[in-house]
């Protein structure tokens, strides 16, 4: 039962999404709209205990065990409650507030404040190390070493120069040379690669759907 | 070559590439801010990917609507968020209907921002009702909602029932602009401006059974993977990095000023342009001496 | 220099600062940086999925909804819904299982006619050449550099033959394409590393210190 | 220009719109009719009005009016399966002119969209070649597989780490059990660990994913007592590091610069901690094999590291040592339906260029 049933779910589901493309007829269509706009939303909005619920599990344990750093895990505990409590009580609309006030005085503490000053500096900033990590590895590691690394740091160079003004200066056909680059050579293979990809997805959703695949059901902590 | 010069050579590239990692970073770093303090003048040429979305979203029919797909996240804010503010200005500067959507929950802060500031821009040079930039009648921020299949497959049926409230919680059917916006058909163009493999799913969810006309504004890091899309048709043009960004800010630039509106608005790609070409030559400059070094010790093993 | 005296834009500029302290190494303020970033991420989720699911979607039509059988019907989504919290509930946990089949399953039964029709059939057709690339003598060229680089690039990932005969040259030409293709991204995605520094440095710069214009 | 034309051209007015049809929308849900007529010859004509009567019914009601060079209208509010007969009247500044009526029209909903067949044929063709193979490699254990060249790289790293008597390190990728490059990435670990095991080289596995450090753990305990050195594998070989990303990549740092070994394997899924990792490896002077599918990581391990499987690669050697009938089926239908798509191209092409067939369904 508990591998029939979830596993006979993904078959009907399945089979229902993939026909709901073929038939345009009222009767398919509006059975379709309804699973999408109301099912899907409503699990998907829940889906979020997933994610949210691993996190804090994931702190707890850690707090609990004392495991490396469990102090830092009390710090996004807290973080989260706080800025769940700021968004749901105090509203998302300025001028439609919650029941919580978002501001003392002149010192506003609304969601899109928070999101504004303290989510996009972290996020953008995590990001932008990666523009370190890269020029060392340029310095240190990318070398031409053998021919496949030849040819990909040859067309690096070159869509690199073509993209600044150098590159006009050097030879004035050479972004367009760079532009060609992109559009049909890097356009053919990446195609190529494409077609690959894709077959992929379509083996593992099509296993998914036949039940031959079955790691997500491992996902439920079950048997 | 003596041997003692042959080893003391190679024990100089040695010593040069075994540098502490950190002095490359204050290298990088210098390069970068040099010019953003004292910037030289860059003007982008229009790559054709970019030209050929812009040349669209011009001669679009005017009551057709510009909508963006807010499909990033504050990650990549500062290659993605220019290329939003160029579009919301070229659109409400040429009179289109604008909807603004986001796949991504933290991308409604991000479309936030840019519509209340190129709103702003607009209202603060407006005379009277007709030219000021109002929230329901010239633009409408739909907001989030998930899972992304009921999005893409929903909008090309109703729009309100896919989103009942927009991102301000008005009731979508009550907005005036909704009126004649009310599926994919009512759309010149969508643009999903991403970070990820959210285009994709715009083809296949939203092109393959609406054909709907899509275009993309990609992180550099993927553009090269969506070159396929724009040589098939699927993608109408494509505004690639922070490159195509600033490509894209220079013609619709160029369009206001051609039609009065030249207010001197701050153009973020073009002015991060001169430290991109500095910091382009340094990784270059990195490269080739690290295989100097490398060639020259490799002979020595 | 006219240093922001907002406190809201020191507190993001304390925190770009914390972020970029790993630069020399880990420390505890990048550690503190990053918890703090995973809990606002969250408490931020929780906000809109929410005010802009759960409310307009689910509460406020089961409460205005005049139709008793839409009430039963959405409260009977909201049961299979809840079911997500069994996965922490360890004698009941497969009950998870539910929620994700029925999410899961639509999802790629939607996606394999879809897929197949947008990125094999289109993709495939566009590989074509016609007589209409002939118009001028580039557009042919190009089309059949393409269709030269997407057939050798789909046989060097071929592996039901032995490389040999026909099919040695056939990958080496592939790998050439492969090549350049990755030397594109390459090129472009040092571009896209710089790009989200500079953007850094233009709030350091300009918004917090004033320095730029 | 004979007199009587010229009167004719006087007296008759307006000539009216021609052949008038009208026909159901195919492919959707009904509720739709779409009527065609040809244009007044008039220059003087304006615009036309559009006008429906069900059967039966008496007065005709004006749906809209079209532009002068409209020649088609679509009715999207026909009820379905009600007979409606249409009307064109040409107007210009002075008079106006009627269309004979057309023949009746129902608008009905099909059951089958016919622009997506391509798309049936295609699935349904996949469908089985998959299906096909998949069976077929539950049966046959050996289905051919060409052996990948990465994994003579593999081979000939692991003997310089035993000549050097340094250690081997195996990175299987951040990401969880759930992905396909950490399974390939596992099946490559325990050819190794063989190898290790027989040649006695010491082995170093650090790991991020709880999961994913168990199943390695058993994986090497396996391939060791398989070749016959239970004795020799211990429990500090496979370890949990930790579950923050750039933390990991710091720590597998220290371990690379401290226990300097001769080879190191970074094989599975990789995100951008992986410039750290094969910078530092590099500086160390290790020989580096990579293997991801993540292409956003591939050109930096291809210019870091001294053999890279790329993609659908890892898929075939993890397929190649493992002999799984599901990931031996899928690479094997993959590589048939490969073989259809090229065909396709290049027989596409043969009719485009012969037969002058144009594609341009959605060019």
């Amino acid at each position: 039962m508990q591998r029939r049933l979830p596993l006979m779910l993904v078959l009907v589901t399945g089979i229902f999404g993939a026909v709901a493309f073929f038939v345009p007829h009222g009767a398919v269509r509006s059975v379709d709209e309804v699973f999408r706009n109301d099912v899907q939303r409503i699990l998907a909005a829940f889906s979020l205990v997933l994610g949210v619920g691993s996190i804090v599990q994931h702190h707890l344990t850690k707090i609990q065990r004392k495991a490396s750093f469990w102090q830092y895990s009390w710090i996004t505990l807290t973080a989260l409650v706080l800025t769940a409590i700021v968004g749901v009580f105090g509203g998302i609309d300025p001028n439609r507030p919650g029941i919580l006030p978002t501001h003392i005085g002149s010192f506003s503490f609304h969601i899109q404040t928070i999101f504004s000053n303290m989510m996009v500096p972290l996020a953008a900033t995590m990001f932008s190390l990666l523009a370190f990590f890269m020029s060392s590895a340029a310095y240190r590691a990318f070398r031409a070493r053998n021919v496949e690394a030849t040819l990909l740091l040859a067309a690096a160079f070159i869509l690199m120069l073509g993209a600044v003004p150098l590159g006009r200066a050097i030879h004035a056909e050479l972004p367009s040379f760079a532009e060609w680059i992109l559009a049909v050579p890097n356009t053919a293979s990446k195609r190529g690669i494409l077609f690959g990809v894709e077959l992929g997805i379509f083996a593992t959703s099509l296993k998914i759907v036949l039940g031959i695949e079955r790691g997500w059901l491992g996902g439920g902590g079950g048997k | 070559m003596t041997p003692q010069a042959d080893s003391a050579r190679v024990s100089f590239w040695t010593r040069l590439q075994a540098i502490d990692r950190r002095w490359i970073y204050l290298v990088l770093a210098a390069v970068v801010i040099v010019p953003l303090l004292f910037p030289f003048k860059i003007k982008p040429k229009a790559t054709t990917p970019v030209q050929k979305l812009f040349n669209y979203i011009d001669t679009m029919p005017r009551e057709k609507a510009l909508v963006i797909s807010i499909d990033y996240t504050p990650d990549t804010r500062a290659e993605l968020q220019p290329m939003v503010v160029a579009l919301l200005r070229h659109a409400f500067a040429t009179r289109r209907p604008v909807g603004v959507l986001a796949m991504a929950v933290y991308g409604l802060g991000l479309g936030e921002e840019a519509l209340s500031q190129v709103a702003a821009e607009f209202n603060a040079h407006a005379t009277n009702h007709e030219d000021s930039i109002i929230n329901g009648e010239d633009y409408v921020f739909w907001g989030w909602t998930t899972p992304p299949l009921t999005v893409m497959l929903g909008m090309g049926e109703r729009i309100t029932n896919v989103f009942p409230v927009d991102y301000y919680g008005a009731r979508t059917e009550s907005l005036p602009i909704m009126r004649d916006l009310r599926n994919y058909d009512d759309m010149g163009i969508l643009v999903t401006v991403a970070a990820s493999a959210m285009p994709r799913s715009w083809i296949v969810y939203a092109q393959v059974q609406f054909g709907v006309h899509l275009s993309c504004g990609i992180t550099a890091v993927s553009a090269a993977d969506f070159y396929p899309y724009v040589n098939s048709g699927q993608f109408t043009g494509m505004l690639a990095g922070m490159k195509g960004a600033a490509e894209y800010e220079e013609l619709v630039t160029a369009k206001m000023n051609k039609e009065g509106l030249d207010w001197g608005l701050r153009n973020r790609g073009t002015e991060a342009m001169s430290s991109q070409t500095a910091a382009h030559l340094a990784i270059m400059a990195f490269i080739i001496i690290g295989n100097i070094g490398f060639f020259a010790t490799r002979r020595r093993k | 220099m006219h240093i922001a005296t907002d406190p809201w834009v020191w507190i993001a500029a304390i925190l770009t600062l914390a972020i970029f302290s790993f630069l020399y190494r880990e420390n505890p303020f990048y550690r503190i940086a990053e918890h703090l970033y995973v809990g606002i991420a969250n408490g931020y989720a929780i906000t809109f999925y929410w005010h802009r699911i759960l409310v307009p979607s689910l509460f406020d039509p089961v409460a205005r909804s005049p139709h008793f059988i839409t009430k039963v019907w959405l409260i009977a989504l909201a049961i299979i819904g809840a079911l997500y919290f069994t996965r922490f509930i360890p004698k009941i946990s497969w009950l998870v299982r539910i929620p994700i089949a029925i999410l899961l399953g639509y999802g790629c039964g939607a996606s394999i006619p879809r897929a197949v029709e947008a990125e094999l059939l289109r993709q495939l057709q566009a590989t074509i050449i016609t007589r209409a690339h002939f118009a001028h003598w580039d557009t042919a060229a190009w089309a059949i550099i393409i269709l030269i680089g997407v057939i050798t690039t789909v046989s060097y990932f071929f592996f039901s033959a032995e490389r040999k005969g026909a099919l040695k040259p056939i990958s080496y030409v592939g790998i050439v394409f492969i090549m350049v293709g990755f030397g594109a991204s390459f090129g472009y995605t040092v571009m896209a590393r710089i790009s989200l520094f500079i953007g850094r440095l233009q709030f350091l710069l300009g918004d917090w210190l004033g320095l730029i214009r | 220009m004979a007199f009587s034309s010229i009167v004719a051209l006087l007296v008759l007015s307006l000539a009216p719109p021609g052949d008038v049809a009208a026909s159901d929308v195919p492919n959707d849900e009904g509720g739709k009719i779409a009527v065609s007529w040809t244009r007044s010859p008039d220059t003087t004509v304006t615009s036309y009005r559009v006008l429906r009567q069900a059967v039966g019914a008496t007065e005709w009601e004006t749906l809209g009016f079209v532009g002068r060079l409209a020649s088609t209208y679509t009715d999207d509010a026909a009820a379905n399966d009600r007979q409606f007969q249409y009307r064109l009247i040409a107007v210009s500044p002075t008079e106006t002119a009627e269309s004979e009526p057309s023949a009746p029209a129902v608008a009905t909903a099909q059951w089958f969209n016919t622009e997506t067949l391509p798309a049936l044929i295609g699935s349904a063709i996949l469908i089985f070649v998959f299906l096909y193979f998949i069976n077929r490699a539950r049966r046959d254990r050996n289905l051919f597989i060409r052996r990948i060249s990465g994994l003579d790289h593999v081979e000939e790293a692991l003997g310089r780490a035993t000549e050097m008597g340094r250690p081997t390190l195996y990175v299987p990728g951040l990401s969880s059990i759930a992905d396909v490059a950490t399974i390939a990435s596992l099946n490559i670990l325990g050819e190794v660990a063989k190898r290790t095991a027989k040649y006695g080289t010491p082995l170093i596995v650090p790991n991020t994913d709880p999961i994913v450090y168990t199943v390695a753990r058993e994986i090497v305990k396996e391939s060791y007592t398989s070749v016959g050195r239970p004795d020799a594998f211990n429990q500090d070989i496979v370890f949990f590091v930790t579950d923050q990303q750039f933390a990991y990549a710091a720590a597998v740092d220290g371990i690379m610069t401290r226990e300097k070994p001769a080879t190191n394997f970074l094989i599975g899924m990789f995100y951008a901690e992986s410039l750290i990792l094969a910078e530092t490896g590099a500086a160390t002077g290790a020989i580096q094999i990579a293997g991801t599918d993540a292409v956003a990581q591939l050109p930096f391990f291809i210019t870091a590291c001294d053999y890279t499987l790329i993609g659908e690669e890892l898929y075939a050697a993890s397929a190649y040592l493992s002999r799984e009938p599901l990931l031996l089926g899928a690479t094997k239908a993959q590589d048939y339906s490969k073989a259809i798509i090229v065909g396709l191209i290049l027989l596409g092409t043969l009719l485009a260029l012969i037969a002058n067939v144009s594609t341009s369904r959605f060019m």
